[in-house]
């Protein structure tokens, strides 16, 4: 075990921060609507322009191919400058179409995207899930039929994120009629803008309407769009699992990081009916102790799993253990806000950056259901890594 | 920065694990307590010197080292008296005689756990001439007139309790500073997170085998699910415990901190964990003869150590820098 | 000693529960919000006056017919508006004028939350022109300046916050005793409660209808047991909601502990449940058209009313007998 | 609803407290061996013989026929004076051996049994777990086999408690080889005293010995103890199911109420680390609270309970409910005494008189465990109270 840092990583960090001590854009991001992917368009174009675009992408896409030790750095020292949160509108293209494109898709598939996607032009959403396929996308029931040079898709997607900003879509439609579970899938590139596709938003209990439903009706696209093998889609979508490796969830974890930290000055000047401060409080602090110490564990997690899972690894019940931790642990940090603070926090608008602690509360519950429930990740773990019996 | 153990790591790691599970099984400890009359046999290994510098007759090795092997030794609910022999090391360094002693397991140490004017209580057989206490300022190694002490029933029947009058105390030495304390707080935390990881293997292998109306009951959510909230806090902990061990090792700022954390995810997952596992099994799990109580119970011992909750909340609840240590 | 519903009881019971699921089922949130405006439905009905004498007025019911009640609202996030109007013909009682229009519904009343010398928070709709305010040891009635008022975005949709100088405020009528605190302590139980068991209906018929790999989500353990666990917190909550209410309507000597006890378990319920229902929902339960965060957010409001845990502690920790006032 | 008691219940109520103050033991009871069943059945005999016994039996069994809000008056008395818990080793014979021979018995059986029971003279054990069948009796295995007269019984049960002390044993075999589940079941009266029987003790980590492992060997027992008809034992163990009407956690319940409240007393005494005292501490105070709170719920329960049971209801989910709740709130209780108490907590010498509150945390993994598991409980209130659909 060693926590030193390299001569060459001290040096990353030091490029990094002063880069982004100079360029972070000195505008809060909007809450939503065409601004905020503009917005976000605009700082990965900021990024891409600098040469800083794709940090966790091989050199010959045109990423910077970082070590994953490099990639923490670069986004502690994002959350160190208050940079703009990695997880917007070029999401999906950078984390997961990108990296699924490089490991399958055609030369010409490459070289019209991944330019597009590190330089914030195009935008991605995802199209997985269906209305009676969440946490079984196995079961998922939208067709797409060869037809010529076309695949015609019919069918319905939903919890689709950013779905009204992307430019295209990663779409996994069954082709082979009355296949059964992970066969006859296939993964294809789905242009939002063809006619047949409506995009009908999902208001949340936020009160926001970043997620949607999408339709498809008789949508026609090229076979050319289709990446890896038709009837192959889900090893297309399975091969960029071992893509990130243990990185996963940084993002979420410095968040989490900061957010702690503000919830315990809060509760240093945060006085209760008694009089005195929640942080003198034993229950409050409790609390609020276990939570720093998880917080910490987290990242601690993200380091022993970056040194730990080799290239190639399928950090699968790992990825699952950070989610339960992360999500655990926001929504216990939530409740301790929600539990502190008195009337003031029943002020909600629907506008997260005004409302921020009410909005993370109501976050909780988006965060322990969405990308799989916790419910879920349990089960991965029981099935992945203690290697218990299955039920089903 | 590497956060995961290197091939000598875990080496040392393998060697305590063989030696322990071979010698000091969970196991035994429904046959025989005799752990206080076998602490020499640590010595012949040389694991009460792991991080005694060689010059002293050690191993010249640091606190990672002694982490991974009381958590080795937290599996099989290993002898206390080691944790008391191998601080007390530390304290009496400048002693070349009693070091030699204390190196050889010819003289015990028992650990003091509360004390008062008129006597204190301590931990370790009718062995131990020595007593050791920790505080968070200074550390202090007494001469201990154990004749003069009565045993009071432990719920842990594998050590024994006692109480001692003030006059069967005499200081033989002591250090300042919170080193030796810290250095406690990480070997505490190895232990009740090998705690933790035994009762996480106890309950995953009895579910695969276990059955009941027709199924393994590993096959049931009511299990599989709280299996993998254990996993979940096993893994957790370990992180913490390395990275906590990494940085008093390299004597960073956020030592202190990093160590508080370790030992509340290690304590809660002990707690949780050993809870959990006599729960999972059913009836099983509170007969004797079964060793899932041996855990609990030694979980009980440990997380009543070195001080309360209280401390380490007011540690962990300072604002840090987002990075720690690491810019 | 019976513990259960009389038939008149269970009449009061079905009515009140017929009226709102028909008139304010909880799904017209989605579509309206105009609960203030509609509050004089609840006057035609009598069901205001519940607890007023008939000779003023009123029904001549008291505090079990008037938890009965509310416990039906809870289940519907019916209009919080009730509550105030409710509660304040207490406080008017020799105010004939005042009393008839507030039975009528022709005055509506707000709920004052908190309050300092500059001003105060409260609950209501651009209707009331007069505002209660509660406290353990005296009840204010005020007329209140709605107009002087700014309101503010409240998480719960269904009610409206404001904040109010404390010139727009003039007593009007007061009370003294801890006599409306206790009642009012029953009803927010009931409220509470309501909440905890609408949350447990909406996820039982789901969990029977939604499928999952192949089989109806109720099946799995993972949803089963969360739901019994629901089940049961609605189940002792509701007894010693009912034990409580007919203890205050007796008069017994425990009736405060009771009362305090009733809400604790009931606040405890609504918390658990309307989080669970949520969860075990998945992807469907954070959705806005979806019923299931209504019920989050008005126990949200509800959990924060009329003192805080600390109180009801101190109620809760005096060693009582052991047959309460059963002997 | 009315919490006043008649007239008639407060003159039960009086005249019970005044007898109990007059003939409770002065001694405690011993914690184990032989002097503690003694003891049981000298206290039995003493109610006996003043007209207290079988207060839930018919009174054309001799038992006194008391209504469900009597008995609760009568446990209550006895909690308030100290009398002897009724849960002790006349507790099967009692409240569940009795019934079920007063329900299904033959006119010899009852004869014999009843007044033995009723006096102290027959203390009863139950067989019905098996070491392979513990919350699943169905699947039990011990064998039955008719051989003229008699049945001819093999196999092993387990969980016997105070089986070293009984005189007879109500035995749920399987007299039907090859049946399977419920049927070809036989419930009979056992002679503990017959030849081949051999009573193993199973000690348990609280270092008590108060179950056992029961082992037949070519055990002989008269056809004429089956109680019910040959291979109807299923139908005769859930006869009495109807047969409390509420009251099954009434002792339970009284005993978690006086130590709750000794629990309150404690938290006012002792001192913490910080010097305060622990009931001011707002972390204890708010669990201990809660707990108390439930402690009032689960009174209010039994008492809801007795009102809206009718008789030969199947009180099944309803007790299912009490057990979580009583055991559930007992757990939180013991683990709260052990976080309060430093030290001397772990002083443990296996004695539950001179070490009550670490003998009551170790119980409660008994608790949840024994009599059916909470995760069983929870399954009986989703199938029967809330009909969600089977897994199983």
């Amino acid at each position: 075990m060693d926590l030193h840092y390299s001569e060459q990583e001290l040096q990353f960090r030091a490029r990094a921060r002063q880069w982004l001590q100079d360029n972070i854009p000195r505008q809060p991001r909007p809450v939503g609507g065409e601004a905020m992917a503009q917005f976000d368009r605009d700082w990965q174009r900021r990024l891409f322009e600098h040469g800083w675009a794709g940090i966790n992408w091989p050199e010959e896409y045109g990423g910077l191919g970082l070590s994953a030790i490099q990639q923490v750095i670069w986004y502690e020292e994002c959350a160190r400058a208050g940079a703009p949160h990695f997880i917007n509108t070029t999401y999906v293209a950078l984390m997961h179409a990108g990296p699924t494109i490089i490991a399958c898709g055609t030369p010409q598939q490459k070289q019209f995207h991944l330019p597009r996607i590190l330089s914030g032009e195009s935008l991605w959403c995802q199209g997985f899930s269906e209305p009676n396929a969440g946490s079984d996308l196995a079961s998922l029931k939208t067709t797409g039929a060869v037809d010529g040079d076309d695949l015609v898709i019919n069918g319905t997607k939903t919890w689709t994120t950013d779905g009204q900003h992307a430019d295209f879509q990663e779409l996994l439609v069954r082709t082979t009629p009355g296949s059964e579970r992970h066969r006859g899938l296939t993964w294809v590139i789905c242009d939002m803008r063809a006619p047949g596709i409506t995009v009908q938003p999902i208001r949340t209990m936020l009160g926001d309407e970043h997620v949607n439903t999408t339709f498809y009706d008789d949508v026609r696209i090229p076979l050319a769009n289709v990446v890896g093998e038709i009837g192959g889609g889900w090893r297309t979508a399975m091969s960029t699992l071992g893509f990130e490796r243990g990185t996963g969830f940084i993002g979420e974890q410095l968040a989490l990081y900061e957010r702690v930290n503000q919830a315990i000055k809060l509760a240093g000047r945060t006085r209760l009916e008694g009089g005195g401060l929640a942080i003198d409080d034993s229950d409050f602090a409790a609390r609020l102790a276990l939570i720093k110490a998880d917080t910490l564990a987290i990242r601690a997690m993200t380091l022993a799993q970056i040194s730990e899972l080799r290239e190639g690894d399928n950090p699968g019940p790992k990825g699952s253990m950070m989610k339960l931790m992360v999500t655990g642990t926001a929504k216990a940090l939530s409740h301790l806000v929600a539990d502190m603070l008195g009337w003031e926090f029943l002020e909600y608008n629907d506008n997260r950056n005004e409302h921020p602690l009410t909005y993370d509360y109501l976050w909780s519950w988006v965060y322990t259901i969405a990308g799989g429930t916790s419910e879920i990740q349990r089960e991965i773990i029981a099935d992945q890594m203690l290697e218990l019996p299955r039920a089903r | 920065m590497y956060l995961a153990l290197d091939s000598h790591e875990q080496e040392i790691a393998n060697a305590a694990a063989a030696f322990l599970r071979a010698e000091f099984p969970l196991a035994r400890l429904h046959a025989r307590r005799d752990d206080d009359a076998r602490l020499a046999e640590f010595s012949t290994l040389g694991w009460f010197g792991l991080a005694v510098a060689e010059e002293r007759g050690g191993s010249g090795l640091g606190v990672i080292e002694q982490m991974l092997f009381f958590l080795e030794l937290g599996r099989v609910a290993g002898p206390f008296g080691v944790l008391p022999q191998a601080l007390a090391l530390q304290v009496a360094a400048d002693e070349p005689e009693l070091l030699r002693a204390l190196l050889a397991g010819e003289e015990n140490v028992a650990l003091l756990v509360e004390r008062d004017g008129s006597g204190a209580r301590g931990l370790g057989g009718d062995n131990c001439r020595y007593a050791l206490e920790l505080t968070a300022g200074e550390s202090t190694l007494f001469r201990l007139a154990r004749e003069q002490c009565d045993d009071v029933p432990c719920l842990d029947r594998s050590v024994v309790m006692f109480k001692t009058p003030a006059s069967a105390l005499q200081t033989v030495a002591r250090v300042t500073g919170d080193g030796l304390w810290l250095r406690a707080q990480v070997c505490v935390s190895a232990m009740l997170l090998g705690a933790a990881a035994s009762a996480l293997d106890m309950i995953t292998g009895y579910a695969k085998e276990r059955e009941t109306f027709g199924r393994p009951i590993g096959a049931y959510q009511a299990v599989r699910h709280p299996c993998a909230d254990m996993a979940v806090r096993v893994e957790s902990a370990r992180c913490q415990l390395y990275y906590a061990a990494a940085a008093l090792a390299a004597g960073h700022d956020d030592a202190a901190l990093q160590v508080a954390a370790a030992r509340l995810v290690a304590q809660h997952a002990a707690r949780a964990n050993t809870d959990a596992n006599i729960q999972l099994h059913g009836g099983i799990g509170v007969t004797d003869e079964f060793s899932a109580h041996l855990l609990l119970k030694r979980a009980n011992l440990l997380w009543r150590l070195f001080g309360s909750g209280r401390d380490r909340a007011r540690t962990l609840l300072q604002v840090d820098d987002l990075d720690g240590a690491g810019s």
